[in-house]
């Protein structure tokens, strides 16, 4: 709908509805990004940014619209389109039982062992100021430790997709700034982010979609 | 650390004891055995089954002994907050657990031949096998949690609440109708053992003691090293995570803790 | 990297079960616990024990399974692990498997370890040992698949509690009652091959049908 | 305030319990089949059933109220809710009353409620009916109360699961030898007054300490 | 230590130690606090900030120290502690199974039934912006809805102290304001607060401590 003439963008989206229960959460949503590009999704709270991100994720299927990667519906593989992004929501994820380092392991085993060597496990460790805490239990963990441990998945993974969901809630400021430049990164490697926030979190150069403009009511 | 100040020169003195206890225990147990298994007569009713005695018979008396210590231990600990207590309790479950094991597989194994049975649910088997749950649920508790110090209390509760079990097990025999042979150790008239039987069942007896302290003494080294061990760990910890924060904003001056 | 996977959350749930749920040699314990309930509330008599005996093992057969299939999901569900699952490259569906298998590993394996132990406290007589074990080794898998799909539909759905009552707990009672008239058809010397191949049927029915409808339930309740 | 809280919380857990069925359909469920396992076993003679009736059910009833226990609180604690009962002016011990009261409801009460269905399945004779559900009224409380502390005491351990297991079914015996007895001495025409007796001193013990020791196993899992 | 020779503060700590698991949190820590005060909590992940408001609420025992209330030591009366202050910490306590308008009506049991009357709880709800969602399950809320509705308990109890621990998280502006100005109106009634924040929560003139100035190797 709103596609130009011009070449399929990297990731764009046409037309997206959300039903959530029986609450009509966004419609008729589009949005293009191109390689190095990031979204900004903001909207009060209840907006559909969680929503949102989720939809693409493909944990939720739109009521209609379509999602594409390089001009293709992403639904047509949705393994392929599962192992180019990562995801990293409200929840962290972190088991009380697991040490964080085991808690790294673990995922990275799911997202593809071989491909984890114990130097990108440290790496991401390091990355995050993670080190100290290789053998602290999950339930010893503060808020924003665990949420350092979440954060610290991105590393693992080589993907090109990022799916940030309020990604900053408990960080202290250096680790907001360790975000924003490990997003900056990513982006100049051609990666795509889509990120939600309240604010206290800066994507230079982000395209921004209030969420609340394509709320039902509105249209 | 001043808090196990006092059990370090308990262990000072444990480890003198040591090599004592298990060379000892190891002489007792091989003039033991050869008295049990080659130099004394078979049961003119049980035959060579009746050997089984001299292991049963040590372990079982060393497995409520071990019970008793772990609940000394733990009343100690609750009573006058004695770390030491705890530990002791904590070393002993174990080796009491295994000893408990052995009563119980040594018996039922002793049962099929003279019962005709492996077992049967009388009282002393029974209150026998709720020692091993006793063991079991203890040890569970007081190893449940990371912070030791959580499980330390319920644990030893636990265990001073479980010692009415004693007394049962010992006069099971005479209060219930059951298969196990009474008392012919301990009696007021004295024991009533041949001596060619008795002196071996004694070797063995001392024998199992003497290893029983070894071994509580190694588990207990081995349960002391384990808090000094978190204490230093923890002090590790602790110290890296300065120094990364020291890293992005200025911090006070760093002096390494006492810990 | 299926495989990779299967691996990876297997070892994962296993070890996590037997750090937070217990040690080996306690999920033992309670089993020989939970078995020597029977004599204090039926008696000590040791041929009434023996007749109940296969009863009693596969009741706690069942135990095992309840007692640790209804976390199989939830915790992960609740603290957000599920969902990085369902975004895993690999198939939910073998993600599930592992799951149950991780399962049966740490809850049924160890009571067919102790069964026999049980076995001899309950005086089952000797020669029935090998069914009763076999019987076991076969059932349980299946135990383990159908509550998977329990434990997935649980997660969410409102009206699961119906939905496990009619759907779940139905499908299990053929493999326990197979399981116990096993044990009984030996010691009255028939055949108990159709037993067992009742058994292997429904495994064989199980291991491919449980996990997709558990994935299936899962990416519902994810989303 | 004091009977308020305990109101409150009584009226919420009892609520939950009902609104999340899952629950309580498994532990019938598991009830149910479980008890009509051991005809299979036992062969249908008639007789040696109905002798075995009231020890099964009792075994039975004692391992389906273990399975809930460990959900009496590990949710409460997971989301925050527990800290906040903690951090509530009315006494914790008085909280835990309430929790292990809708416990009984909710997850003994069916119980009871089947039970006469079991008791048909297991050709138990009628004039028992009475003693066993009135024993089974006067037990169970007590198990809900112990079953708190061991589900209080499991919290953040590091072995839950089977951590309550263990602690508790050891301490359920009493109540299981003396909920059976009374029913077999019914059935033999001796008064069962003294048995009811001392069930009821048992309660009497668990309702006033058992709360107490919740209480203080929770405090040191919130910290 | 830090008191000085005037009266008694309504609020204050002194020497507070605090050690979890084997860790020592924070030392020798120390505040005051007048009617109408405010200390702002701030320090980097894993400062303390958490463990020194679960100190306060006496969820945790301090290893050394004493924190008092108009001069008596809490711990003289516990009962009466637990009495006068509100908590809400990172947990948000909302069940999935209850809607937000049963939430709120559990605590308000909880916290003494017959105070609250339905037009607290709708004050309550309507301050936070609830009552569109009043019978939305927990399970349906958005992570913001699911924080303003454990703030609003704050409303159903009339509490002189309020522990918040990063209040914010989560929410959009416009509850941020909305906290902002009940925190301002509570302290305008005389009622404490102690709240923790990485940023982006303003309480003007509140005390700010940092919990790293208290830590064990800065001593
Ligand atoms: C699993 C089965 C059995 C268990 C749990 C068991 C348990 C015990 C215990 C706890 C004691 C020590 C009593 C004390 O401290 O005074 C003991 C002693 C003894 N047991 Fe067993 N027993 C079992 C089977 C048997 C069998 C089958 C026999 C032989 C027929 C046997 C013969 C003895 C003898 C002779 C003693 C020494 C009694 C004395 O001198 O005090 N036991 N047993
Ligand atoms: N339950 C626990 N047991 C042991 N140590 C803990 C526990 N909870 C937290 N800690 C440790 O105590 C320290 C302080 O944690 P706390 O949660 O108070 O930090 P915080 O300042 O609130 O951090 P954040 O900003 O991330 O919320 C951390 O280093 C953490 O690892
Ligand atoms: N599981 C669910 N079932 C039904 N409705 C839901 C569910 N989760 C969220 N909703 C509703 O969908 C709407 C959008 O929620 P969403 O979580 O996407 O909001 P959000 O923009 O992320 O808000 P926040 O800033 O609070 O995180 C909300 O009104 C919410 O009530
Ligand atoms: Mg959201
Ligand atoms: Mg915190």
């Amino acid at each position: 709908m709103r596609r130009m003439g011009d070449a399929p963008a990297l990731f764009d989206a046409v037309a997206l509805t959300c039903l959530r229960g029986r609450r009509l959460v966004f419609e008729d949503l589009a949005f293009r990004l191109d390689a190095g590009g990031a979204l900004m999704l903001v909207g009060p709270n209840g907006a559909g940014k969680s929503s949102l991100l989720r939809v693409l994720a493909g944990l939720i299927e739109p009521l209609s619209g379509a999602i594409r990667w390089d001009g293709e519906d992403v639904t047509a593989d949705r393994e392929a389109h599962r192992a180019r992004l990562a995801f990293v929501g409200h929840l962290d994820a972190v088991k009380p039982a697991f040490t964080v380092r085991e808690t790294l392991e673990v995922w990275a085993g799911l997202f593809g062992a071989e491909a984890v060597s114990a130097e990108t496990l440290d790496a991401a460790m390091d990355a995050w100021g993670l080190d100290a805490l290789a053998h602290v239990r999950g339930a010893e963990l503060s808020a924003g430790q665990k949420r350092r441990a979440a954060l610290a998945r991105l590393m693992l993974q080589d993907r090109p997709l990022w799916l940030l969901d309020e990604p900053t809630t408990a960080l202290d400021a250096a680790s907001v700034a360790t975000l924003e430049r490990l997003v900056a990164e990513h982006r100049g490697r051609g990666g795509l982010v889509v990120a939600s926030t309240h604010g206290g979190f800066a994507m230079p150069g982000a395209t921004v979609l209030d969420i609340a403009d394509f709320q039902a009511e509105a249209a | 650390m001043h808090r196990f100040a006092n059990p370090g020169r308990f262990m000072r003195v444990a480890d003198r004891l040591q090599p004592w206890l298990l060379w000892g225990g190891l002489a007792l147990l091989v003039a033991g055995l050869y008295k049990a298994l080659l130099d004394s007569p078979p049961d003119y009713q049980q035959h060579d089954t009746v050997r089984i005695l001299y292991i049963h018979v040590p372990s079982a008396m060393l497995a409520q002994g071990a019970y008793i210590m772990m609940a000394l231990g733990s009343a100690s600990f609750l009573i006058w907050k004695h770390p030491l207590g705890d530990l002791l309790a904590r070393s002993a479950a174990p080796i009491g657990a295994a000893l408990t094991l052995v009563c119980l597989i040594t018996g039922s194994v002793w049962g099929k031949p003279t019962w005709g049975t492996y077992w049967v649910w009388d009282a002393r088997l029974t209150s026998m096998l709720i020692l091993l749950f006793l063991f079991i649920g203890y040890m569970a508790l007081a190893n449940a949690f990371d912070d030791p110090a959580r499980g330390d209390k319920p644990a030893a509760i636990l265990a001073v609440v479980g010692i009415v079990n004693i007394p049962i097990i010992k006069f099971s025999v005479y209060f219930f109708n059951t298969l196990h042979q009474q008392s012919t150790l301990f009696r007021r008239e004295g024991p009533s053992m041949p001596p060619e039987m008795l002196t071996p069942l004694l070797i063995m007896f001392g024998a199992f003691t003497c290893l029983f302290l070894w071994l509580l003494a190694v588990r207990l080294r081995g349960e002391f090293a384990k808090v000094r061990l978190r204490a230093i760990r923890a002090g590790l910890v602790r110290r890296a995570e300065t120094a990364g924060r020291r890293r992005a904003p200025a911090g006070g001056p760093v002096e390494e803790g006492a810990g | 990297m299926i495989a990779a996977a299967f691996l990876a959350m297997l070892k994962r749930d296993v070890r996590l079960a037997l750090r937070q749920s217990t040690d080996l040699g306690m999920i033992l314990g309670f089993f020989v616990i939970a078995a020597s309930l029977f004599p204090f509330g039926v008696g000590p008599n040791p041929e009434t024990l023996a007749r109940l005996a296969p009863g009693i093992i596969w009741v706690l057969a069942l135990l095992a399974v309840m007692l640790s299939l209804d976390r199989l999901f939830q915790s992960d569900w609740e603290d957000g692990s599920l969902e990085q699952m369902a975004l895993a490259p690999a198939p939910l569906s073998v993600i599930v498997l592992a799951k149950a298998t991780a399962h049966w590993l740490t809850a049924c394996l160890p009571l067919i370890a102790v069964a026999p132990v049980i076995a001899v406290m309950l005086n089952l007589p000797a020669e029935a040992y090998g069914v009763l074990l076999a019987g076991l080794a076969l059932g349980t898998p299946t135990l383990s698949l159908i509550g998977a799909v329990g434990a997935a539909l649980a997660l969410g759905a409102r009206k699961a509690g119906l939905l496990i009552a009619v759907l779940v707990l139905p499908l299990y009672i053929p493999v326990l009652i197979f399981g116990v008239t096993a044990v009984d058809a030996h010691l009255t010397q028939i055949s108990v091959s159709a037993h067992f191949l009742y058994l292997g049927a429904l495994l064989a029915a199980a291991a491919p049908l449980c996990p997709w409808a558990a994935a299936a339930a899962i990416r519902h309740s994810v989303g």
